[in-house]
Formats: C-alpha cells, sequence, structure tokens
C-alpha cells in the first residue's frame, strides 16, 4: 500500500499510528478518523459548488450570446466568491406571517439532502466514502429529504406563490420520482448489486449504457424534472408566481436553495456517469494493458470520473437553456402516461433477458441487450406517431390529451 | 453498530454542520433593521389580498396519492431485482406478475380519467 | 455503559419526544412534521440493529410519501380549522390514563419474558440480508404469497383511493 | 450489539401507547391517522428487533416489516381520501362530527 494506490488508507493508516500513540481508544480513533475524512469530502464538494456558479453562469451566457461574468479576477473567476461574499452581508429578512422555525430549518436540509449524497459517491477505486449494500436506494431516500424541505419552505413563507410554486415543485418532483426508482431497478439487476461500487464495477468491460440506453434517456430525463431545472421549472415560473417556493427567502438562506440546486445537478451528472458509464472506471477493459496502467492510479480516476459528472452536468445545462418550459398538465401527463409504461416496459425487458442471455457469450448479451432497447424505442416513436395523427389539431389549438407527444 | 451507518451518521451531522456555518456567519456580519413593510409578505408590489395560505387544487393530491402508492410497490421490487440472477426463471415471471398488478393499477387511474388535468 | 448504548438512548428520546409532540401539539402541520422526525429515529435504530433495507425504505416511504400525503391532506382541509381552540378531546384524561395502564401491562409482560434481557451476537460476516429478503419475499416456500397479496392490497388501495377522492367530482 | 432487546421491546411499547392515547384522544381525523402511524412503527420496530436478535438468517421479521409498509400505505391513501372527500361534502374534519353511520 503506497500512497499513490490508496491514498485515503495510507493517510489513516498513518494518522491512526500517531493518535493510537496519543493514546486515545481505537473507537474514538476511528470517529476522529471519520470527522477528518468526511470534513474534507465536504470542503471539497463545497469548492466544487463555488466553481460550479462560475461554471453554469459562464455557460448561460454562451448560449445567450453574452459573455458572462468577466469583471473581477481572471475571466471571472472570482466572482462566485462575491457573490458569497454579497449574500452574507445582505440584510436577512423573515416575513411576517413566517413560520420561524420551519422557516430557518428548510434551506438547511435543503442543502444537507445534497450534501448527503456525497456520502457514497466513489470518487475513485480507492476514493470513496462508503460503500452501502443499499446504495440506489439511498439515493432515492436523500431525495426525500429534498422533497420535504421545499414543501417546508413553501408552507412556511405564508406567502401564496410560494405555496403554489411548492405544490408545483412537489407534485413534479414525486411524479418524476417514479420512472426513476424503476430506472434504478435496470443497473440493479445488470449489476447484481445496489451499491453504488459494485454497480461501476460491473461496468468495467461494458457500460450500461450501450445494454440499456432507453434507461439511460429515462434516467437523464426524471433527473432534470427532479432538479426542478427547466424544462421543469414550473416551480418558479417567473412570469406566473414570481420565483416558487423560495420568494421570500433572502440573503445566505436563498443561497443554499441556490448552490443545493447547482450541487444537486452536479451530483445528478455524477450519478449519470457512475449508473451508466462506468464512472471513475469503464475504459472497456484498456486499463489491464499494460500501457495504460495509469489509468488504475486514483488521482487520475477522480480526474476521470469529475470529468464524466462534467459532461452530464452541461446536458443537463444545454437542455435548461435551450428548451421552452412545459405547462404543467403536459408535464404531468408526459410523465404517467409516457415516462411510467416506457420505464416499466424497459424492466420487463432487461429482466426477462438478463435471465435468458445470463449464459450467452458477451458480445451476444450486449447486442441482444441493445437490440430489444432498440425496438422498444422504434415502437415507441409508432405508438406516438400512430396517436400523433389520430389526434392532430391545428397549430396553435393545444388539449392536455396531445401532452403525450412530448 | 456497523462502521458504514455511523459513517452516514456523521456525515448527515456534519452536513448540517456546514450549511449552519455561513448562516450563522452572515446572522453576525448581516444588518438587521426590520420594520413593518420590509417584513410583509410577497406580492409584486401591491398590498396582499386574502388569506397566503390560500387552498389549492385538489389536483395535486390525486397524483401524490398515485405516487404513493407506486413508490412502494416500486421499492419492493428492489429485493426481487437484487436476486434475480441466483433464481430460476420462475421467479423473474413472479416479479412480472408483481408489475402486471402495478400497471393494472396505472391503467384503471387513466381510464378513469385520474391523470387528466381538469 | 457503551457508545451504542448512548446512541440508542438518545434516538429513543427523540422517537418518543417527538411522538409525544406528535399526539400533542395545535398545528396539524407541526405534527406531521413531528411525525417525520419520530419516524426518521425509527430509521435510525433499523440502522443500528443492522436492517439496513428497512432503514432506507422507511425513509423513502415515510418521509418521502406519506408524510407528503399527510401534509398535503393537512393543506387541504385548513380552511375551516385553522388551528384555534382545542385540538384534543375534553375527556383527554381518560385516554391517556389507558394508555399508561396498557403500557404498564406491556412493560410487565415484556420484562416476564425469560431471556429478554440477551444481547444479539455480530451479523455473520458476508450475510447479505438485502439478498436473504428477496430471496425469502419470492420463494414459493416463503413469503410469496404475502407480497403478491400485498401488491393486490396495494392496487385495491389505489382503486379505492382514486375512487373516493374524485366520486364527488362531476356533479 | 450491547442493546439488551428488552430496550427496544419497551421503546415500543411506549411509542405504541402514544399512538393509542393520540387516536384516543385527537379530534382532528387526520391527527387520528398521525397516531395510527405511530402503532404501526412501533410494530415494525418490535419485529425488526425479533428478526435480530433471534436467527439473521431468517428473514421472517423483515419480511413482515415490508407487508406491514405496504399495509400502512394502502391505510393512509385510503383514509386519507376518505377524510378528504368528507371534508368537501361536510365541511369539517372533525371526527365526532362525521356521524353518519350512526342512523
Amino acid at each position: 500500500m503506497t500512497f499513490w494506490n490508496d491514498p485515503i488508507n495510507f493517510i489513516a493508516a498513518w494518522l491512526t499510528g500517531v493518535l493510537t500513540g496519543w493514546h486515545l481508544p481505537s473507537a474514538l480513533v476511528t470517529v476522529i478518523l471519520y470527522i477528518i475524512g468526511i470534513t474534507v469530502l465536504i470542503v471539497f464538494a463545497m469548492t466544487l459548488d463555488i466553481g460550479l456558479v462560475w461554471i453554469e453562469r459562464k455557460v448561460v451566457a454562451r448560449f445567450q450570446d453574452r459573455l458572462g461574468p468577466n469583471r473581477i479576477g481572471p475571466f471571472g473567476l472570482i466572482q462566485p466568491v462575491a457573490d458569497i461574499i454579497k449574500m452574507v452581508i445582505k440584510e436577512d429578512i423573515t416575513p411576517d406571517g413566517a413560520d420561524k422555525i420551519v422557516y430557518n430549518i428548510a434551506p438547511v436540509l435543503a442543502a444537507t439532502s445534497v450534501i448527503v449524497l456525497w456520502a457514497i459517491l466513489p470518487l475513485a477505486s480507492t476514493i470513496y466514502g462508503v460503500d452501502l449494500n443499499v446504495g440506489l436506494l439511498y439515493i432515492v431516500a436523500a431525495g426525500a429529504l429534498g422533497t420535504l424541505a421545499i414543501i417546508m419552505a413553501g408552507w412556511s413563507s405564508h406567502n401564496k406563490y410560494a405555496l403554489l410554486g411548492a405544490f408545483r415543485m412537489v407534485s413534479n418532483m414525486v411524479s418524476y420520482e417514479i420512472p426513476m426508482v424503476i430506472i434504478l431497478l435496470i443497473p440493479t439487476i445488470l449489476a447484481n448489486t445496489m451499491s453504488i461500487r459494485g454497480i461501476t464495477q460491473a461496468q468495467s468491460g461494458m457500460w450500461f449504457a450501450i445494454l440499456s440506453p432507453l434507461a439511460l434517456l429515462i434516467f437523464l430525463v426524471s433527473a432534470i424534472a427532479e432538479l426542478g431545472r427547466s424544462p421543469f421549472d414550473l416551480n418558479e415560473a417567473e412570469s406566473e408566481i414570481v420565483a416558487g417556493f423560495h420568494i421570500e427567502y433572502t440573503g445566505m438562506k436563498f443561497g443554499w436553495f441556490y448552490a443545493g440546486e447547482l450541487l444537486h445537478a452536479f451530483t445528478f451528472g455524477g450519478f449519470m456517469a457512475i449508473l451508466f458509464f462506468g464512472g471513475y472506471g469503464g475504459f472497456f477493459g484498456l486499463e489491464k494493458l499494460s500501457f495504460f496502467a495509469w489509468l488504475n492510479i486514483p488521482f487520475i480516476q477522480v480526474l476521470v470520473f469529475l470529468a464524466k459528472a462534467m459532461l452530464g452536468y452541461w446536458v443537463i445545462m444545454w437542455v435548461k437553456y435551450s428548451v421552452p418550459r412545459i405547462r404543467i398538465d403536459h408535464m404531468l401527463a408526459f410523465n404517467w402516461k409516457f415516462l411510467v409504461p416506457l420505464s416499466l416496459a424497459v424492466l420487463i425487458d432487461t429482466a426477462i433477458l438478463s435471465k435468458v442471455l445470463a449464459s450467452q457469450p458477451g458480445w451476444l448479451y450486449a447486442a441482444g441487450m441493445f437490440g430489444s432497447n432498440l425496438v422498444i424505442g422504434l415502437v415507441t416513436i409508432e405508438i406516438l406517431r400512430a396517436y400523433g395523427r389520430k389526434h392532430h389539431q391545428p397549430a396553435g389549438v393545444s388539449t392536455p390529451s396531445q401532452a403525450m407527444q412530448g | 453498530m456497523q462502521n458504514e451507518w455511523l459513517y452516514i451518521g456523521l456525515f448527515l451531522v456534519i452536513g448540517v454542520i456546514v450549511p449552519l456555518v455561513p448562516l450563522v456567519f452572515a446572522r453576525l456580519v448581516a444588518p438587521r433593521k426590520p420594520n413593518r413593510i420590509k417584513q410583509s409578505t410577497y406580492e409584486c408590489g401591491i398590498e396582499t389580498v386574502g388569506e397566503s395560505w390560500v387552498q389549492f387544487k385538489a389536483q395535486y393530491y390525486i397524483f401524490a396519492l398515485v405516487f404513493l402508492v407506486f413508490d412502494v410497490e416500486t421499492v419492493f421490487l428492489f429485493p426481487w431485482a437484487l436476486t434475480l440472477q441466483q433464481l430460476p426463471l420462475f421467479v423473474v415471471l413472479e416479479g412480472i406478475l408483481f408489475i402486471g398488478i402495478l400497471v393494472a393499477g396505472l391503467v384503471y387511474a387513466w381510464r378513469k380519467g385520474m391523470l387528466e388535468w381538469v | 455503559m457503551t457508545a451504542e448504548q448512548i446512541i440508542f438512548l438518545l434516538t429513543g428520546v427523540l422517537v418518543i419526544g417527538s411522538a409525544l409532540l406528535v399526539v400533542s401539539v395545535r398545528n396539524l402541520l407541526h405534527a406531521a412534521l413531528w411525525l417525520v422526525v419520530s419516524l426518521f429515529g425509527v430509521a435510525v435504530l433499523y440502522a443500528i440493529l443492522q436492517a439496513n433495507f428497512l432503514a432506507v425504505v422507511q425513509i423513502v416511504v415515510y418521509i418521502g410519501a406519506i408524510a407528503i400525503l399527510f401534509i398535503f391532506a393537512v393543506m387541504l382541509t385548513r380552511r375551516e380549522l385553522l388551528d384555534k381552540g382545542s385540538q384534543t378531546r375534553t375527556a383527554w384524561l381518560i385516554p391517556a390514563l389507558l394508555g399508561l395502564l396498557i403500557l404498564a401491562g406491556l412493560v410487565l409482560l415484556i420484562m416476564s419474558v425469560p431471556g429478554v434481557n440477551k444481547t444479539a451476537g455480530a451479523l455473520p460476516t458476508g450475510l447479505d440480508t438485502v439478498k436473504l429478503l428477496g430471496t425469502a419475499l419470492v420463494s414459493p416456500d416463503a413469503y410469496v404469497l404475502p407480497f403478491e397479496v400485498a401488491s393486490v392490497l396495494l392496487l385495491a388501495a389505489l382503486v379505492g383511493a382514486v375512487y373516493i377522492a374524485t366520486a364527488g367530482n362531476k356533479k | 450489539m450491547s442493546i439488551p432487546l428488552s430496550w427496544y421491546l419497551i421503546l415500543a411499547a411506549v411509542l405504541f401507547c402514544i399512538g393509542l392515547f393520540g387516536v384516543l384522544s385527537r379530534k382532528n381525523a387526520i391527527a387520528i391517522l398521525l397516531g395510527i402511524e405511530l402503532m404501526l412503527n412501533a410494530v415494525n420496530i418490535n419485529l425488526v428487533a425479533f428478526w435480530r436478535y433471534s436467527s439473521p438468517a431468517q428473514m421472517a421479521g423483515q419480511a413482515f416489516a415490508v407487508i406491514v409498509f405496504a399495509v400502512a400505505a394502502a391505510e393512509v391513501a385510503v383514509g386519507l381520501a376518505l377524510i378528504i372527500s368528507v371534508y368537501r361534502r361536510r365541511k369539517t374534519v372533525i371526527a365526532d362530527e362525521i356521524d353518519l353511520m350512526k342512523w
């Protein structure tokens, strides 16, 4: 074990030696090590979050043919720091009718629900928080806390826009949670484990994105909806309900909702990389060759993971700044009448094929999985086309029943 | 106790403390001069009309209801998906029967027009 | 006292304290939020018991779904009852006495069972309880029937609830 | 595992009795359902504790806890739907005033 192979355990072993040298009980040493590790990980996530503010603003500026922040520091890099300082020294206004305790808990809970996701995120083969054997459900559980934070914020603000925004957001989030949970079953079946690390390792030869491209697409759509980002940003539709559930929040409390959303988007980009693109690994066996052995170095793996996650995050941003907002009835109909049936079809297909093709050679297994996904996709498009022809109406007239065409 | 849950618990505690730090700091340095106008409920520049905790559409509730049932059912599919590889094909069909019952619920809600936004 | 016992006692205080608030606070929305705290504490208990799957399912199902539904229902029925006035019946003393009586009986019963003070050994290494649960839930010689019946029950609940909730809609 | 089984059982008993108190003493039908949730959770604590302390390789306790989850979800869905429906017709959620079945 050297520093370059296994940095976490290397440092942990050294620190354990130091601390036991001070005659501390071993349980206490473990707790101290955990606290140090967690603090480092969270500080890393928060630093990344600050960087994301800059990236998001630069990217949106380019999409809209602007320059973006460019005054403070080189390329405006210091801009997010200035933003934070501004938010911290802003006056914090609590509206009169607010339910004060709930009002103050909500932003903290919103940020925490995102931060806890990092506990199970494997950054490299030897750099990870914890390898939970129910990791996939842990993601869903953290999302549940986020939903609760939003409904608390909307209710406690004592503002009708906030309440309406919270209801839209929550009905949106809970609806799209169903296809997301169904789709999480597919990596479970393919990798035969629910642990995030296990899923990453199962993809060392073949990405799940190739075995099940439809699952990837459904995951992307439901992840964007879970995040409440455009085109699913009805919760803060400025023209209707001004800003949604966080309308009354000022200063750093608003800042946590904003920072939480950005980090959440990046983290979901990371989960997309882990669940479908092999996470820190997944080089199709290349890393076994001696020439590419450097791909196994943990620090290189961290960079690979961050690059993949950033790519997922970029796709989420791309969708956000290119697609207009959808009406709420369309949004819910799209979920219940299109995404849920489609994801159930993909699930049944994957379950049966993974059983039937289990003993076949690798290439046949992959081809069968990919082909069946292709067939389902084509059939879906045909059904949609037939439906569209049957219910075709002149442009400009739209009814809720047309929402399926989304 | 398992160490992994100890880790998650500590992560949760620190994950609460970290967001609190800037909030506490803001409390110390930010000005606080509240007045009645400033603290009134926001309403695009005009006086607030009516009760803020408005009655909302029951439709939101119907979707939450359908969600609850689906959520519970799909979560229970996870142990099944996990053991798929070790068990005979027959077990896969059991799971699919379970999904079929789920689909029946969806079809019913669809037919009854529950999924329409009225 | 070991660290584990201290964590258990803290969690127990959290669970029971917030449960007491659930049944006593006036504002129903606060009662629902205290229920969330209490159920979170129960999830911690499952984690201490090493029932990983149930610990996360507790949060997903109870906090992510049931609590949300409760909050929605409280908001839907708020118009009349603005949390003013007493939320409990006038004769709350009788239920309290009844509760204490049953509690005393249960505690006596629990303490009289032989071997109730035993502690459990560590779980065998390599025992993946989630996989075992999966096998148990779908094996024909174990719990496949309750499992499928549960899904039929949920279907019945969905049909019933949707029917009831929208029965008066299209007048 | 240095915690005796009796601690879990007593905690569950206390939770059950608090839930029972809530069910019997609350006026609001939604609050009564909250009490029922507490009682169901007390049952689940017992099931999981017995699973852990008797034979962890036998999944009976956890399997039944899963079934209890399903029952709780079904109960909440139907119960709240009933309350909403009654509220829409009679504009009340006070359990004592919902006495249609008396006649």
